[in-house]
């Protein structure tokens, strides 16, 4: 009789989102294709004047990443739930809240690095100045995650409904709005040749916070709505 | 309600007044009854009237109203309550794009695995060799069942709560069933399944649990 | 059970709290209804004009109580949606979940007022300064307590799970009120102390001060008549509950 | 017995709709409110200078308003999918695209309507000049319907797909982008004092074709994606 | 395949070699049967032996592959299909947010009203007085599948294709479902029900189709 450890347990279950993924690595660029075609749509939207769109430019990579990274979120836990899986994982022998940070952590990787990948396309696009280019990255960096996290509870919170797509989107907005305003000032503090440093520090934090925080609140956000 | 006394002193699974409900409306009324090694047990009772919810409120998912769950005669904790039940719900709890054997490696890795069982021998025995590898999606409804059941041979738990293992399946899936059932029960297992009126438990006379809606 | 939950367990029982609310309500509404009149005719019609701002100064008597209110309603609501969440006392997540909408409705005044006495005083109806946003974010957070309580169909397990997310938005409350210390805005600082000196003319504050106590009568009014229906329509199985119904069929004939 | 006529067939289809609409007016709101969330998410990425923001406010409300309906159009179909509502539409005796029109009809009043209501809100909280919001209301009242028209015909392709949403977006924006240069090309036309008149009858144009071949185009797709 | 002489010269539907393949691969082989006035037929078969397929086919939301169906010995036309058959899939077809009745009108708005008939009626012959103005989505499952009966009732077709009527009933509600189908066969009507073998029709003994996976 072998009861699984905590160890084998998460390695487990990041070995199965990986290989998820990489099963369907045709949808894992969608998320990308999606902040690319947001961005696109601005100079279509505003005009094509690249001194106009230089001056927007990180904010909009950062709302199109946020809208990407928002419509992502929905594959965090429905597939699990719809399935019966994610029963089997609150039922698990183990602390749930470290399998969920490992589910998180998965879902981060699949689905958020492939958008801080396309990061330079997109800001090219806009023709941000190149000097800003490893602030914004580093801004990603940060700030994906925390979206990630923060995004995760709110998923928790409605992952028993049906066609939770708008409610979700607007439980997680208000929640990102911070994470936008440091983000996004970090590069706009940057392009303007003034310190960027404070923002991102503040952003680090924040994430520090969200580590420690986030898997317990998600464990509990899905005890209640499994229930 | 129902309480049967057998030579076994102390029940693997015992429920004193336990009752549950939703929205103040009780799902179930409040139930005693006691399940030892070795027994076989069909939950009976009308559409809605509260099968699945008790299997969820012994598996520890719901947390009943009021009322006591005892294992092994000590009352419960979630941790070892996971290491020895295992809960088979309407749905199958399978990825459908890994193959049968991913998917029973992914659960034994969460949940452990029975000694002298593997994965292979699992899936052999319920009838599924050469579909090892085959994506779950790709299996029709009735092998997704057995590939669901396979994972119930392979977990380290001794109580079995099955929550209409019989649906949708045609003869001799329910069979098929039937036998895992005396397997497990012969090892010293016990299983509390869920039926409504409609099918049969075809092989022996399980002990019957009535369910009847509280309000 | 601690003291905290004994004490609700006993004052906080749905038929006990159902017929103090009823005793209640009538009179809170009244006692509002009433301050708020003398406020607003001591704020409209005695105090004296600004000297900057004339008249249009006057509807600071609706904007800032309401502007208090926003900010104690979630508060209020935060407080009992712990209790909700921790302990899962049912009074508490009732009255968590009805704080919601009349916080929601006192952040909208706010915004409201707040945007019409802002195209006189900076000549536009908005600016994306750090207290304006934030109380923008405040109302979304409202509204997104009030769409997932009524999107979950089962009432206490709906109650929790909003709650649950009310009390991740407490962040936002001290953000909203610091926002005018912390960056430097357009919006007024504060000008009302509770400690030490406030920056405000006596005879504008008495009147502030009493239109701040009626929207509290009334945020409190508001809140136990929507609890006391909630209350109702969660218990209608109870035995208390029929004995109540059929008391008023009889009484209304 | 009675066979029902088109006429009632319609009627039922619409009744029930806004009846629907109704028993839920809390959702209701949830396009509107999604779009003032991502007006929001502007300003505070790029920074609050009115002057920025005057430039670029129609293209951005036009970009958040095609983003809410996109995120609306998920409701248009599913839910009768999945609850069997449409088999039973496609079933019936009446030709099928008059019966989708109506529903994409009574999907754009429910949707769409509350999202130009509000767009007046939006284009004051980016200082749109007044000047031209007359033109941002008239080619919102030409661009909306045409959405939700193109929208209708992508949904209906990934209709028997769960969890379309991203793949959704993938296929429709495409689709919109012309719709959002000819729309977007008006008001900033109109904002430099330029003539806006040929992009709006170009949109004219455009609806008017949809009106006719997109019900057709749904009905077939419809046919394809639920056998 | 199995193929009955009856009295009735021109039978209600009539199936002459029929199959249907879904990607290349067939799903039902090809099958010759004919339907009268005043039968009830159970199409028997496995999981997956592609009963829910063949009533699609019949109720016109799949192509045939090959074979031909008539109606009244025509052949049939999308629209005078859709007037004659009615077909009650897995799905229950209802609003959640909408009564009962006005479930019921939205069908009959679009199907249109079987004369001497009203949902009111049809509701209370299904034991559902009282529940007519309930918002179907408090309605427990077996209701539910009741208001999905009355639909039935209701619209003019004379051909029901039910796909599992029995599932997730109790007794009374398998019993409530023979009784609706015997009375629409005595007035004239025909049914062509699924089951898988678990369940029995239980009154009288319906003609029966046996299907097999044509693969
Ligand atoms: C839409 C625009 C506005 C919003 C959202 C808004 C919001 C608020 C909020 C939330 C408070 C309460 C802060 C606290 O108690 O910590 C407040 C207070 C106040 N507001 Fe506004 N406001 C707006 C416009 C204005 C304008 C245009 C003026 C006048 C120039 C104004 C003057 C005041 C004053 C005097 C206070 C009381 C400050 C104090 O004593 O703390 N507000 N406002
Ligand atoms: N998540 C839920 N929220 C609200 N009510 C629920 C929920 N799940 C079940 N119920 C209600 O609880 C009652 C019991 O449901 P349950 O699923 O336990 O019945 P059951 O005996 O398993 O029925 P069936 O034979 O249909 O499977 C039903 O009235 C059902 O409507
Ligand atoms: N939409 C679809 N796309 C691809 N294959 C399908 C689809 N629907 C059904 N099939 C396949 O067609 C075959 C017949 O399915 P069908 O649902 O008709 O069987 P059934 O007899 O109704 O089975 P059950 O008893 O499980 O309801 C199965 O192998 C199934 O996997
Ligand atoms: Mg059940
Ligand atoms: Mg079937």
């Amino acid at each position: 009789m072998r009861y699984g450890t905590l160890g084998s347990a998460c390695a487990a279950l990041i070995r199965r989102d990986l290989l998820l993924t990489w099963r369907r690595r045709g949808d894992a660029l969608n998320p990308a294709l999606f902040a690319l075609m947001v961005v696109a749509l601005f100079p279509l939207a505003l005009g094509p004047e690249p001194n106009q769109l230089m001056q927007i430019a990180a904010g909009i990579v950062f709302v199109a990443i946020l809208l990407a990274s928002l419509l992502a979120l929905d594959a965090l836990f429905r597939s699990d739930y719809e399935d019966g899986t994610l029963e089997q994982i609150v039922l698990s022998p183990h602390p749930l809240p470290v399998l969920l940070a490992c589910r998180i952590g998965a879902h981060w990787l699949t689905t958020a690095v492939p958008l801080i990948l396309v990061a330079p396309l997109l800001a090219e696009m806009l023709h941000l100045p190149s000097t800003v280019m490893p602030v914004l990255m580093l801004a990603l960096a940060i700030a994906t995650p925390l979206l990630s996290l923060l995004g995760a509870v709110c998923v928790a919170l409605t992952v028993g409904m049906r066609r939770s797509g708008m409610l979700l989107a607007l439980l997680v907005l208000p929640l990102y709005v911070p994470v936008l305003i440091f983000a996004a000032g970090a590069c706009n503090a940057a392009q303007a040749g003034l310190p960027f440093l404070a923002p991102l520090l503040l952003l680090g934090a924040g994430l520090a916070l969200a580590l420690v925080l986030v898997p317990l609140a998600c464990a509990a956000a899905l005890r209640i709505s499994i229930s | 309600m129902h309480s049967q006394a057998t030579a076994d002193p102390v029940p693997l699974l015992s429920a004193r007044a336990l009752a549950f409900s939703r929205n103040e409306e009780p799902i179930f009324g409040p139930i005693d009854f006691s399940l030892h090694a070795g027994e076989v047990v069909l939950i009976e009772g009308d559409n809605g009237s509260g099968k699945t919810t008790l299997l969820k409120v012994l598996s520890g998912l719901l947390l009943p109203s009021s009322g006591t769950i005892e294992l092994h005669g000590e009352a419960l904790t979630m941790s070892r309550l996971s290491q020895q039940v295992a809960l088979m719900g309407h749905l199958p709890g399978l990825k459908a794009d890994l193959t049968a054997l991913e998917n029973l490696e992914f659960s034994i890795g969460v949940f452990g695995l029975r000694a002298g069982n593997t994965p292979m021998l699992a899936l052999a025995s319920l009838g599924l060799q050469g579909y090892e590898h085959v994506a779950v999606r790709l299996l029709s409804a009735g092998q997704k069942k057995r590939v669901a059941l396979a994972r119930l041979l392979l977990v380290p738990a001794a109580l079995w709560l099955l929550d209409e293992p019989y649906a949708n399946l045609d003869k001799e899936g329910i069979d098929l069933v039937n036998r895992l059932l005396e397997a497990h029960a012969r090892r010293g297992g016990a299983a509390l399944i869920t039926s409504h009126g409609a099918y049969a438990f075809t092989s022996g006379s399980p002990r019957r649990l009535p369910l009847r809606p509280a309000a | 059970m601690n003291t905290l939950s004994l004490w609700f367990h006993k004052f906080g029982s749905p038929p006990t709290f159902y017929r103090l609310s009823r005793l209640l309500c009538p009179w809170l509404f009244a006692a509002a209804c009433l301050i708020g009149a003398v406020g607003l005719y001591a704020g409209l019609v005695l105090a004296p004009a600004d000297y900057q701002q004339s008249d249009a100064y006057r509807i600071i008597f609706i904007h800032v109580p309401c502007a208090w209110m926003s900010l104690f309603a979630y508060i209020f609501m935060a407080a009992n949606a712990f209790i909700a969440v921790v302990w899962r006392i049912k009074i508490s997540e009732i009255l968590a979940m009805t704080s919601a909408p009349v916080g929601a409705m006192f952040t909208a005044v706010t915004l409201l007022t707040g945007a019409i006495w802002g195209k006189p005083m900076w000549g536009t109806w908005w600016t994306w300064d750090a207290r304006l946003t934030s109380e923008l974010v405040l109302l979304f957070l409202y509204l997104g307590v009030i769409g997932l309580y009524s999107a979950i169909e089962d009432r206490r397990q709906a109650a929790r799970a909003a709650s649950f997310l009310g009390l991740i938005g407490i962040v936002n409350v001290p953000i909203v009120h610091f926002s005018v210390n912390w960056w430097n805005t357009l919006h007024q600082g504060s000008t009302v102390r509770l400690l030490g000196p406030s920056r405000i003319d006596a005879s504008m504050l008495w009147p502030l001060l009493l239109m701040a106590l009626a929207t509290h009568i009334w945020f409190f009014a508001s809140v136990l008549a929507r609890s006391r229906t909630s209350v109702l329509e969660q218990e209608s199985g109870k035995e208390w509950v029929r004995e109540i119904v059929q008391a008023q069929g009889v009484r209304h004939g």
